[in-house]
C-alpha cells in the first residue's frame, strides 16, 4: 500500500516538484503515471523509494512510515521493491549478469539460487547473449532493460518503474507492459510511469496525471473520460482520429516468444529470501 | 550474511584488478610515503650507532699513583671492572702512555726527545651509560691507590645531549614523515573514492547496506596497502644496500666499519610497513567513503 | 551529403553492429531511421560523427572523407553538425546555459553572439527558467532538450539525433521533430533516429529500417507499403485500426507557442561561424 | 582565437572553486611534497654550515725557529699572511703554547710542573680551501725560520671528505624527495583526471580541440600549484623558526651560535617552490589529460 497525504517536494534551489499531492495505491493495483517533461513524476517515485525526502506531507509505503524510517531502515526498506531507474543506474565496473545480480547479493542470496533466477530474467528481457557485456557496451534500449532485469531480480512484489520503455520499440514496450501485468496478476503493485500514451490505452488501469507538480487527473480513462470534460488535452493530443481513450484491448496485444508465463513461479525460489 | 562474505571477498579482489589505474595510483602513493619513512628510520639508526661509536671513544683515563705496587695496580684494576657501568677497563703502562702523549704533539714530538717520562700507570676506562658519567667518575676517585682521575665531561655531556637531540629528531622527522603520508594517502584515497561516487550511489539505491558497500572497498584497500608495504620493504633493501656499499669508503675514513647491517632491521621495517599500509588501505577507505553513504535526513532538512 | 559504401562496423568485443552498409543521403534530405533495440542506429550515428570508426567500407560526409580524416580535422569536422545524443552527454559540472554555449565557445563565438543564441536556443526548447540549473537538477525530459539545443546552437546544416525525443511527451515530441522539419525546409540535412513509429507515420519523409545491423527497408514508407508486402511488423505493430503508415497530415499537426518561425532566420549571426 | 582566451581563463578558475574536492586533495599533495623538499634542503643547508665552522677549527701550527729574532718572527707572519688560501694567522706566544698543552692534558697536568717549556712560539695558521690544505703547507714549510709545521691533515682530509658526502648526500636526499614527489603529485593529478573523463569525453564529442580542453584544466594546475607553493613556503618559514628556536640551547653546546636565519634562504625556497608547483601543475595536467584526449585511430584498429 502506497499512500501520500498532502506531500510537497521542494528541491534544495527552489523548485517545487510536488505540490500537495495526496493520493492512496493498494496493494495489487496497477499504475500508471503520465505527465508531461518536468511535471514531477520522477520526484513522485523518488520519493516513493525515498531517495528523497518529502519536504512536507506524510508518506506510507507498505508498513514503513517514510517520515520516521530510520537511516539504518532504509536499504531493508528499498529490498522490498524492485526499480527500474530513468537513467538505468547500472553499475559501469560490473557486466550485465553482475548488475544483475547485485540486487540479490545484497540480501545475501545463495551463489546457486542467484546463478538460477539471474539467468532466467536476463533471459526474460532477451539479454541471454550479452550476459558477459559491460554497460558501455550496450546499447540504449539494452542497458534500459538490463535496469528491468535487476528490477525483477528479487521477485520484489512492488514494482516501480520510470519509463521503464522509453528506449526500446513499441514491439518490445507491449512486451514488457504484458510483462508487468503477469506479475500485477500474480499480486504485485506496480507503479509506472511513462510518456506512451498509446500503450495507456491499451490497457484498462487507472492513470494517475501529473500537471505542474499536481495531480490533476487519477482513474481509469474509459471510465474517467465521460466525467471530465475540463482537462482533455493532458492525454489526448496525439494524433489521430481518436478523440477519447481507447478502451481495453487486452486481447489485442502480442505476447511474444519470451516465456513470461513462468515468472511468477520464479526460478530461484523467491529470489532467496 | 555468510553467502556474501565469499562475494565480498571475490568482489574486492576484483576491485583490485578492475581498477588498474587507480589501483597503481594508490599503491605509487603509498609506496613512495613509506620508502621515505622507511629511508629516514634507517638514516636515523645508523646516525645513532655513529654516535654511539664516537661515544665508545670518550674514555676516563685513572692514572695509579707512582708508589703502588705490581699488586696493588691489579687490584685497581679488577676493582674498577667491578663497578657498574664501566664497559671496558685497558691497563696503560706509563711508556706507552708518554708516547701516546708524544704523537698526540704530531711532529712537535721531537722537542719531548731527552725528557724523563712524567707520566704514571693508567687505566683506560669506557663507560657504558653517559648519563651516569659522573657518578662513575666520583666511584672510581673513591678507590685506593688512585692518583688522579682525567676525564673529559664536557666532550661527554656534548655527546649526551648529542645524543638526546638526535633521538628527538628521528622521531620528530618520522612522525611528521607518517603524518605527511598519512595526508597525502588519504587525499589519494578521497580522490578515489570521489570517482566511484557514483557507483556508491547505484548500489545504495539497489538497497545495499552501507557495510555491504564499505567491505569491498576496504579489503581493496587492505591489498593495495600489503602490496604498497612489500613493494616498498623491497625497494628500502635495495637502496639501502647499494648506497651503503658506495659509503663504504667514506664511513671507514670517518672511523666507521660501514653502514648497519639491513638484516639487523629488516623485520622491524617490514612490520611497520604493513601496518601503515594495511591501516591506510582500510581506515583510509572507510573514511572516505562515509560522504558518498549518507542518506539524506529525513523530512524537513531541505528546507532553510 | 552522406554516403556509406559498404560499411561495417564490428566492436572490439565481437559484436558486428553495421553489417555491410551501404546509403546515400543528399543534402537537404530529412531521414528517419529506426529500428529494434541493438539494432545498430546508434552506432550507424556514431560512425557519422567519427566517435567510431568502420571496421571496414567507406564513409564520406561532406566533403570529409572518414577514412582518410586525420585526427587533427576531427574537431573541426565535428563543429559542421550539431548531435543530440542519446545519452544526453552533458557537461556535469556546467549549467545549463553553459552546457549549450560550450559548442559556441569551441568555434571562438563572440560573447555577445553566444549570449543572444544561446538565450534564444534555450527558450526554443522551453527550458528559459532552468538556463541556471545544474544537468542533475533537471528531469530526463529537460536534459534531453538541453541536449537539443546544444545541437541546434551553431545552426549546423547537419542534424543528427538519437531518440530526441525518448524522454518527453508525445505532444513535445510532435514540436521538437516539427522544429526539424523547419531547419529542413531551411536547407538542413536532418537524420533522426527514432522508436515512435507512430511520429514517422506523421510525416512523408524517408526511412531507413535497421535490422541487425543491416538496412532492411529504405524509402518514404507511404510509396514503399504496397511494394513491400514481405517485412511489415518491424513498423506496424502498434496497436490500433491503422493497417499501414500515415499519409502526411502536416496541416493536423499542432504548432505550439513556442517561436520556431524564426529559428533559421536566427539571432545571433549564423552563431558566430 | 581571442574570444576563447577569456573564456578558457574564467572556466580554469572556476574548475578550481568548483572542483573543491579535487582542487583541496591537489594542493594538500603538492604542499607535503614541497614542505619535505624545502625541510630537507634547510636542515642540509645547516648541516654544511655546520661542517664549516668545524672545518674553521682546523688549524696548522707552524714552529718559529728559536733562532730567529722578533723582527724576523714577524716578518714571518707576514709571508703567511700573504699566502693564498691562508684565512687567518694567529700569533701563539710559546708560553701561551705550553699552558694550551698542560691544558689538554687534563687533571694530569700538574705532572708537567716544574719542567722546562719545551716548545717555541708558533702561528695559528687557517686556511680557506680545505682541498688545498697541502699545497699551503707544503708553502709555508718553505718560509724562513720555519721550524717545522704541525698539521692534522689526517682530520683535514676526513672532513674535506665529510663536507663532500654531505654534499652528496644533500643533492641525492632532495632529488629523491624531488622525484617521489613528483611521482605522487602526478598519480594524482592522474586520478583526478580519471575522474573527469567523462567531461573530456564530452567536451571531445562537441568539436573541442584538444588544447581548448586542455587550456583551462592546465590553468587550474598552474593556479594550484602556485597555491601550494605559497602555502608550503609559509609552512616552512613557521617549522623553520619554532624548530630553530627549540634548538638554539643544543646548538649551542655544540659550539654553533644557533640556526641559519631563514631569512637568507626564503627567496630561494620560495623560487623553487614556484617553478615547482607551476610546473607540477601545468606539466602534470598535460600529460595525464593525454590518453582521454586521444582520438580512436582511422579503420581497422579494432580488428585483431
Ligand atoms: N561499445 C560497444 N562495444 C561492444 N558492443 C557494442 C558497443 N556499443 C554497442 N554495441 C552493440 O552493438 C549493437 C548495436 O548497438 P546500437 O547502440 O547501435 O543499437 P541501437 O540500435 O542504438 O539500439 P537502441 O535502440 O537500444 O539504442 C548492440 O547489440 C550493442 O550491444
Ligand atoms: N535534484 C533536483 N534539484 C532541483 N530540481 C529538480 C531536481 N530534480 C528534478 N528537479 C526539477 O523538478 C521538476 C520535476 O522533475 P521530475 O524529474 O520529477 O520530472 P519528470 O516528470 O520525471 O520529467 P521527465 O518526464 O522529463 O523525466 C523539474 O522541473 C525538474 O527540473
Ligand atoms: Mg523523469
Ligand atoms: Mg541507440
Amino acid at each position: 500500500m502506497i499512500e501520500f497525504i498532502n506531500v510537497t517536494k521542494k528541491y534544495p534551489n527552489g523548485t517545487v516538484a510536488l505540490r500537495d499531492v495526496s493520493l492512496k495505491i493498494d496493494p495489487g493495483e496497477f499504475v500508471f503515471v503520465v505527465g508531461a517533461s518536468g511535471a514531477g513524476k520522477s520526484t513522485f517515485l523518488k520519493l516513493i523509494i525515498r531517495e528523497e525526502v518529502s519536504s512536507s506531507g506524510i508518506i506510507k509505503i507498505n508498513k514503513y512510515n517514510l517520515n520516521t524510517l530510520s537511516k539504518r531502515e532504509i536499504p531493508y526498506f528499498r529490498r522490498t521493491m524492485g526499480v527500474v531507474f530513468q537513467d538505468f543506474r547500472l553499475i559501469p565496473s560490473m557486466n550485465v549478469y553482475d548488475n544483475v545480480a547485485f540486487a540479490m547479493r545484497v540480501i545475501g542470496a545463495k551463489e546457486k539460487d542467484i546463478r538460477k533466477r539471474v539467468t532466467y530474467v536476463i533471459s526474460l528481457v532477451g539479454l541471454s547473449s550479452k550476459a558477459r557485456c559491460m554497460p558501455n557496451e550496450l546499447s540504449g534500449g539494452e542497458q534500459q532493460r538490463v535496469s528491468l532485469a535487476r528490477a525483477l531480480a528479487n521477485n520484489a512484489n512492488l514494482i516501480i518503474a520510470d519509463e521503464p520503455t522509453g528506449n526500446v520499440d513499441p514491439q518490445m514496450s507491449k512486451e514488457i507492459v504484458d510483462l508487468f501485468m503477469r506479475l500485477n496478476e500474480g499480486g504485485a503493485t506496480v507503479v509506472m510511469v511513462t510518456h506512451e500514451h498509446s500503450l495507456v490505452r491499451c490497457y484498462d488501469k487507472r492513470v494517475i496525471i501529473l500537471e505542474n507538480g499536481s495531480v490533476v487527473s487519477d482513474g481509469i480513462p474509459a471510465r474517467l473520460a465521460p466525467s471530465e470534460p475540463a482537462k482533455p488535452p493532458a492525454v489526448e493530443e496525439t494524433p489521430g482520429p481518436h478523440p477519447k481513450p481507447y478502451l481495453p484491448r487486452r486481447q489485442g496485444t502480442e505476447i511474444t516468444d519470451i516465456p513470461v508465463a513462468d515468472l511468477l513461479a520464479g526460478s530461484g525460489k523467491d529470489g532467496g529470501r | 550474511m555468510g553467502n556474501s562474505l565469499g562475494y565480498l571477498t571475490r568482489e574486492g579482489l576484483r576491485n583490485v584488478l578492475h581498477n588498474r589505474l587507480m589501483s597503481l595510483a594508490s599503491i605509487s602513493v603509498l609506496f613512495s610515503c613509506l620508502v621515505m619513512i622507511g629511508s629516514a628510520f634507517l638514516v636515523f639508526a645508523n646516525l645513532n650507532a655513529m654516535i654511539g661509536s664516537i661515544e665508545a671513544q670518550n674514555v676516563i683515563m685513572v692514572f695509579v699513583k707512582d708508589t703502588s705496587t705490581t699488586k696493588q695496580t691489579e687490584q685497581l684494576g679488577v676493582e674498577i671492572r667491578a663497578l657498574l657501568n664501566v664497559e671496558s677497563c685497558v691497563f696503560v703502562p706509563k711508556e706507552e702512555a708518554f708516547q701516546q702523549q708524544i704523537d698526540q704533539l704530531g711532529s712537535a714530538a721531537e722537542l719531548f726527545e731527552g725528557i724523563d717520562n712524567p707520566l704514571p700507570d693508567a687505566y683506560k676506562v669506557t663507560v657504558a651509560d653517559m648519563n651516569n658519567f659522573q657518578t662513575t667518575v666520583k666511584n672510581i676517585e673513591q678507590l685506593d691507590n688512585v692518583l688522579r682521575v682525567r676525564e673529559n665531561s664536557d666532550l661527554a655531556s656534548k655527546l649526551a645531549s648529542l645524543k638526546s637531540a638526535a633521538t628527538y629528531i628521528s622521531i620528530g622527522v618520522i612522525a611528521l614523515l607518517l603524518i605527511v603520508s598519512l595526508f597525502i594517502i588519504s587525499n589519494t584515497i578521497r580522490v578515489t573514492m570521489f570517482s566511484r561516487r557514483l557507483e556508491i550511489r547505484i548500489m545504495k539505491s539497489v538497497g545495499a547496506t552501507s557495510w555491504f558497500i564499505r567491505w569491498p572497498f576496504m579489503l581493496e584497500g587492505m591489498i593495495l596497502g600489503v602490496l604498497a608495504g612489500l613493494l616498498a620493504e623491497l625497494a628500502v633493501w635495495g637502496v639501502y644496500e647499494a648506497v651503503s656499499r658506495s659509503l663504504k669508503g667514506l664511513l671507514s675514513t670517518l672511523g666507521r666499519s660501514g653502514a648497519l647491517p639491513f638484516s639487523d632491521y629488516w623485520h622491524i621495517l617490514l612490520a611497520g610497513f604493513l601496518i601503515i599500509g594495511f591501516l591506510a588501505g582500510a581506515v583510509g577507505s572507510l573514511f572516505s567513503m562515509g560522504k558518498y553513504l549518507k542518506e539524506q535526513e529525513c523530512a524537513g532538512i531541505d528546507e532553510e
